[in-house]
């Protein structure tokens, strides 16, 4: 028992504190471990878990294909991947030494290791990251809905900061952006007073402002700032949107900090299944 | 002053650390004093709380709405004969929100033994397959259906990213579950879990602190636990003083950072204006 | 009235495959028939821009690439025009990587600015030092002593061999830090282990989907502006006035955008009839 | 064209398309693609970590070649692994530059038990490694986000309010104005994330404020997330257009071709037996 439980717990909360407490340590002994092997230990125990993942990965594919279960060829089709990236990966390498020794090869222009992740890694990975372009449009679609207030600003912020941010945002006129706020200022006051007159009198109004004012200025495209997209979208990126992010972004800040201490305390345990 | 031991201690540590500073701390790194002090303050306050709610301490943790999804939408699934769906995210158990997805997945499973109704989880590491597979085991014998746990509920898919939410997405199509749960750390594989989620019907509750991926959660999702919402679910869904305390801890340290702000605004207004105080600025900037 | 809101019913209710080929199609045009938008540069871009001008010749400058190929369109033109730039005011350029296919798209970017269009000389203008893994602990290796975590470059030439090595030692030893950067670990790894305990100045450019993260830092100035995307891309082509591959997108991209704000109105105009309708009957 | 890069920009073709045809519906293109993408990722990542962190810092610091010498046992259990694989344990010792650590032992020892966890019964052999890891981690992150994401945040917050340069009201640079809104939103945002109190009263309407703020963040973050998807699609698209060109014997429109006349026969032939064409993606 005490070898499953109580040493992990103890090299945690010892690594830990070292980890932590070495910050404050103006000690050359202690800053050397801290800042160099105890972080090149984590990188090659990192390693190590990266290798127990992949076997592990592979010894469920190999029981799939054993127990035929269902679906189980494309298991075989898995285990070929890796059994071609490992051959790639240690056995062949497609060039001699004088180009790449082995370590050397998994970045060197004209090995097998190099072909595979040309031409099957990236395609591969990139097409997996750009089928979320349709997964974003359909989610817009069918997903994206202006249930109540706090949902109308997403929205709203949303599509300020897409049209705003690309080149066809400069080309919206200001003054179309204020017709468009006059109506819906014109559909809100409707909701609230549902009287057409009073709807009617609010737009035509607007609109005659804006006209006016228009005609006056000779409709500059940017002008009034506070109606240009591409400034607008600047402005709720900078500060509207930090300000949210940073609340968010403090409390995750405690959060991680709080779970820390408590996995150097030992109070928090998960780790090893508790 | 409740907790005797407990000031004690910090009285005591306090008192040997200013010893150790008027001794002209040798070996302390002083430029970071600031942090060290941050770090002990907050850590105390964290330990101090979460030591009286281990002492039977009740704390008011307000309801979040999210959490009462969860227990419909288990019960929905009961009701169609599907099953339930639940992803702890992508990461290793070295991330908090995965720790917290467990921790739910802990409670959810006590509901699925409770209704009969199968659970599927499918990991991306290998260390959250077997916290995931002991957190469902215990919740099984807890609830005294050990009969209906098998080590299979809880299955690993793949290490990498997309490979795991297209595996993910292919047992959606397949099995179509009633109820999708997301709960971890999640990155770009969140909106196709919630896109195929969404197109299969299912009632979705997301979980996570992936400030990237909230919003996809919040527009594709039923309910969403934003951030420290989704911590103090986990906190809230356990009932273990230790996790209680600390989101009561935290609130605590949230107030302060709060207090922390205005007055430090107020400061530096007085200093840039009349040059009164000390420069604030300089003293939050640690190297 | 009627024909046109069930009209809209109808459209609400389509496969989402139709939505999925509009996308193609729309995003699949421009590229081929270019229309050549106009790029106005953000103050967030520009004030990258700014901060690598004002460096004074000769500086010792590192750049990180954090991002696979999956995110090669958005990070990859910000690393050859960052380069460009930095080749241009003649600094001294170290790469690094925090992710191990973040070699490779360096060795690209490398091979086309530093190779064949400015000639630089290896060892002597710029170095190569690769990937090691580990996450922050290579961001915290770097900071204290990059010369025991890189013992060898990427071609495995000893770093002690290397001229330009000589006085590099650790990261206040650089007078500038830019990353390329697509996720964990990547910009705020290096803001939160780098940047702040140093104080030495940096930049980023990240993909789209990391700028809300990482703006409260640029906001505080904990970082100096960022390059937001492809859009931010295009941006530092159009400052530094070599047009790439990211402004060749941007006809695509904002067309792209139009539609996509086109589904949401359509969308909830279905959503809202629909509503209506069901609260009548 | 090298004949290895047209059958490269084959099979780049293929995988691409078959992930995209998942779009289409759950598929066997799709299926293929996606399990040789897993297998092919297990390996790859594999080897980077081998060849990057395990060969050069881990064995080559225990077998540096600097202080290689034949005679000494150390060396002669060298000389048997180099017998095994010449390649991870090439003649001489392994040069990195690295002198000799044996205390890295300790490292590679737990890493080893990390593997030999793929047995069941010593299963718990992981933990120790990973006990490393986390409480590495922990101490690295306590750390970098106090003083990041919180007294960095802190600071950034508390804005200068008496700078006789700042205008009262500027939308895109500095303004007083601005900096209220940042002071408004960071506190009310933290408020709502406040647990230990029912949100009631001021507190109720502060914490409303302060959601809406978190609201229009959203909304940001989903606008950029839309951009960055857009800009990968553009990247794929620009890719398959290269392909399709005749140097690479026109890869994008053979492959295309022959995908949907197979995937339009199969839907024929399934709605033919009048099963649901797409019961699976839709």
């Amino acid at each position: 028992m005490i070898w499953k439980r109580q040493i992990p717990i103890l090299i945690v909360a010892v690594v830990g504190a070292i980890t932590l407490f070495g910050w404050f340590v103006d000690q050359p002994g202690i800053q050397a471990f801290v800042d160099d092997d105890a972080t090149q230990w984590y990188d090659i125990l990192a390693s190590f878990a990266i290798i127990l993942g992949a076997l592990n990965l592979m010894k469920l594919q190999i029981q799939k294909v054993a127990r035929k279960k269902k679906g189980w060829p494309y298991s075989l089709v898995a285990i070929g991947g890796f059994i071609f990236a490992i051959t790639a990966g240690f056995f062949i390498k497609g060039v001699d030494d004088s180009v790449a020794v082995w370590g050397a090869h998994v970045t060197t222009e004209g090995t097998v290791f190099k072909w595979m992740f040309d031409y099957m890694f990236t395609p591969m990975s990139a097409t997996m990251f750009s089928l979320l372009a349709f997964f974003v449009a359909s989610a817009s679609y069918r997903a994206f809905r202006i249930r109540n207030f706090e949902a109308t600003l997403l929205l709203v912020a949303g599509i300020i900061i897409m049209v705003g941010r690309v080149p066809i945002g400069s080309m919206v006129s200001s003054w179309f952006i204020m017709y468009i706020v006059v109506l819906s200022l014109g559909i809100g006051v409707n909701s609230w007073k549902k009287d057409k007159m009073i709807t009617f009198g609010v737009v035509g109004v607007g609109v005659a402002i804006v006209t006016i004012a228009g005609m006056m200025t000779g409709w500059p495209i940017d002008q009034p700032e506070i109606f240009y997209l591409p400034t607008i979208q600047e402005w709720i990126y900078f500060y509207p949107n930090v300000a949210g992010a940073r609340a968010i972004m403090i409390g995750i800040g405690l959060g991680i900090f709080a779970t820390s201490i408590r996995y150097i305390l030992g109070i928090e345990k998960s780790y090893i299944g508790e | 002053m409740k907790d005797k031991q407990f000031w004690m201690v910090i009285g005591g540590l306090s008192l040997a650390f200013l010893i150790y500073w008027f001794l002209g701390h040798p070996m302390f790194n002083a430029n970071r004093i600031v942090m060290f002090l941050a770090i002990i303050v907050i850590g105390a306050t964290l330990l101090y709380n979460i030591r009286m709610a281990e002492r039977g301490e009740e704390f008011y943790l307000r309801p979040i709405p999210g959490l009462k999804a969860v227990e419909e939408a288990v019960g929905r699934s009961t009701e169609m004969g599907k099953p339930v769906l639940y992803v702890p995210g992508i990461m290793d158990m070295d991330q908090v929100e995965t720790v917290a997805g467990v921790i739910v997945l802990g409670h959810v499973s006590k509901m699925t033994a409770r209704y009969e109704t199968s659970l599927n989880v499918p990991v991306s590491r290998s260390i959250v397959m077997k916290a995931a597979r002991e957190a469902c085991r215990e919740s099984y014998m807890l609830e005294g259906r050990p009969d209906m746990f098998h080590e299979d509920m809880v299955h690993y898919l793949t290490d990498d990213q997309f490979a795991y939410a297209a595996g993910v997405n292919g047992i959606m199509v397949r099995e179509k579950p009633a109820a999708c749960l997301y709960m971890g750390k999640f990155y770009a594989e969140s909106l196709i879990l919630a896109e195929t989620g969404n197109s299969i019907g299912a009632i979705q509750i997301a979980g996570t602190a992936s400030q990237a991926q909230i919003p996809f959660f919040v527009t594709a999702c039923d309910y969403t636990l934003i951030g420290e919402e989704f911590f103090a679910a986990s906190a809230y869904l356990s009932q273990k003083p230790e996790l209680i305390g600390g989101v009561r801890g935290q609130d605590m340290v949230k107030a302060g950072v709060i207090t922390v702000i205005v007055l430090a605004t107020l400061f530096r207004f007085l200093y840039e204006t009349w040059g009164i105080g000390f420069d604030v600025v300089k003293l939050l900037t640690v190297q | 009235m009627k024909a046109f809101t069930d009209l809209i019913l109808k459209i609400g209710q389509v496969d989402r495959r139709w939505i999925f080929l509009v996308l193609a199609v729309v995003v699949f045009i421009p590229i081929l028939i270019p229309i050549g938008m106009p790029i106005r540069a953000t103050v967030t871009t520009k004030v990258v821009y700014d901060t690598i001008e004002s460096l004074p010749e000769n500086s010792n400058v590192l750049v990180s690439v954090e991002y696979s190929p999956s995110t090669k369109p958005e990070n990859h033109p910000m690393t050859i025009s960052i380069l460009r730039h930095l080749f241009r005011n003649d600094h001294k350029v170290f790469v690094t990587c925090l992710w191990p296919d973040g070699q490779f798209m360096a060795q690209d970017a490398l091979k086309q600015v530093a190779e064949e269009e400015f000639g630089k000389v290896y060892g002597e203008d710029y170095v190569f030092l690769g990937f090691r893994p580990g996450n922050e602990a290579v961001v915290k290796g770097i900071v204290s002593n990059i010369r025991k975590l890189y013992t060898v470059d990427v071609y495995q030439t000893k770093v002690d061999e290397i001229p330009l090595m000589a006085g590099v030692n650790k990261f206040s030893d650089f007078a500038f830090l830019f990353t390329s950067s697509a996720g964990y670990p990547g910009t705020i790894e290096w803001v939160q282990y780098a940047a702040d305990p140093t104080g030495v100045p940096m930049s980023s450019g990240v993909t789209s989907i990391q700028v809300n993260e990482v703006m409260p830092y640029v906001q505080s100035g904990q970082m100096k502006g960022v390059l937001a995307g492809m859009p931010g891309a295009a941006e530092y082509e159009a400052l530094i006035g070599q047009k790439g591959s990211a402004t060749s997108g941007m006809d695509a991209q904002s067309i792209a955008h139009l539609v996509i704000v086109l589904f949401i109105i359509l969308g909830n105009a279905a959503f809202f009839i629909e509503r209506k309708r069901s609260r009548k009957y | 064209m090298s004949s290895t890069a047209i059958l490269g920009a084959w099979i780049a073709v293929f995988l691409t398309l078959g992930i995209f045809s998942y779009l289409y519906k759950d598929n066997p293109f799709y299926k293929t693609a996606e399990h040789l993408f897993v297998g092919v990722s297990a390996g790859y990542w594999t080897s980077i970590f081998f060849w990057t962190q395990i060969q050069p810092n881990l064995f080559g610091r225990l077998w540096p070649s600097k202080e290689f010498s034949a005679d000494t046992i150390w060396y002669k259990i060298y000389n048997g692994l180099s017998f095994f694989s010449s390649s991870v344990f090439p003649e001489g010792g392994i040069d990195k530059g690295h002198d000799m650590h044996l205390i890295y032992l300790l490292p590679f020892a737990l890493g080893v038990m990390m593997l030999l966890s793929l047995i069941p019964k010593i299963s718990w052999f992981a933990r120790w490694g990973i006990a490393y890891t986390v409480g590495m981690a922990a101490g690295l992150r306590a750390y970098g986000y106090l003083n990041s994401n919180v007294i960095g945040q802190i600071k950034g917050t508390a804005a200068s309010f008496a700078d006789p340069n700042l205008p009262f009201f500027s939308l895109t640079s500095p303004s007083i104005f601005n900096s209220i809104v940042i002071l408004v939103g960071t506190i009310t945002g933290l408020l709502y994330f406040y647990f230990s109190r029912e949100h009631k009263g001021v507190l109720g309407k502060v914490s409303k404020v302060g959601i809406y703020f978190l609201m229009i963040s959203f909304g940001a973050s989903f606008g950029f997330a839309v951009m960055g998807r857009i800009s990968l699609l553009i990247g794929r698209f620009v890719d398959l257009i290269k392909y399709s060109g005749s140097e690479y014997l026109n890869a994008t429109v053979w492959v295309l071709v022959i995908m949907i006349i197979i995937l339009g026969y199969d839907a024929f032939k399934g709605s033919g037996k009048g099963t649901p064409v797409s019961e699976d993606a839709v």
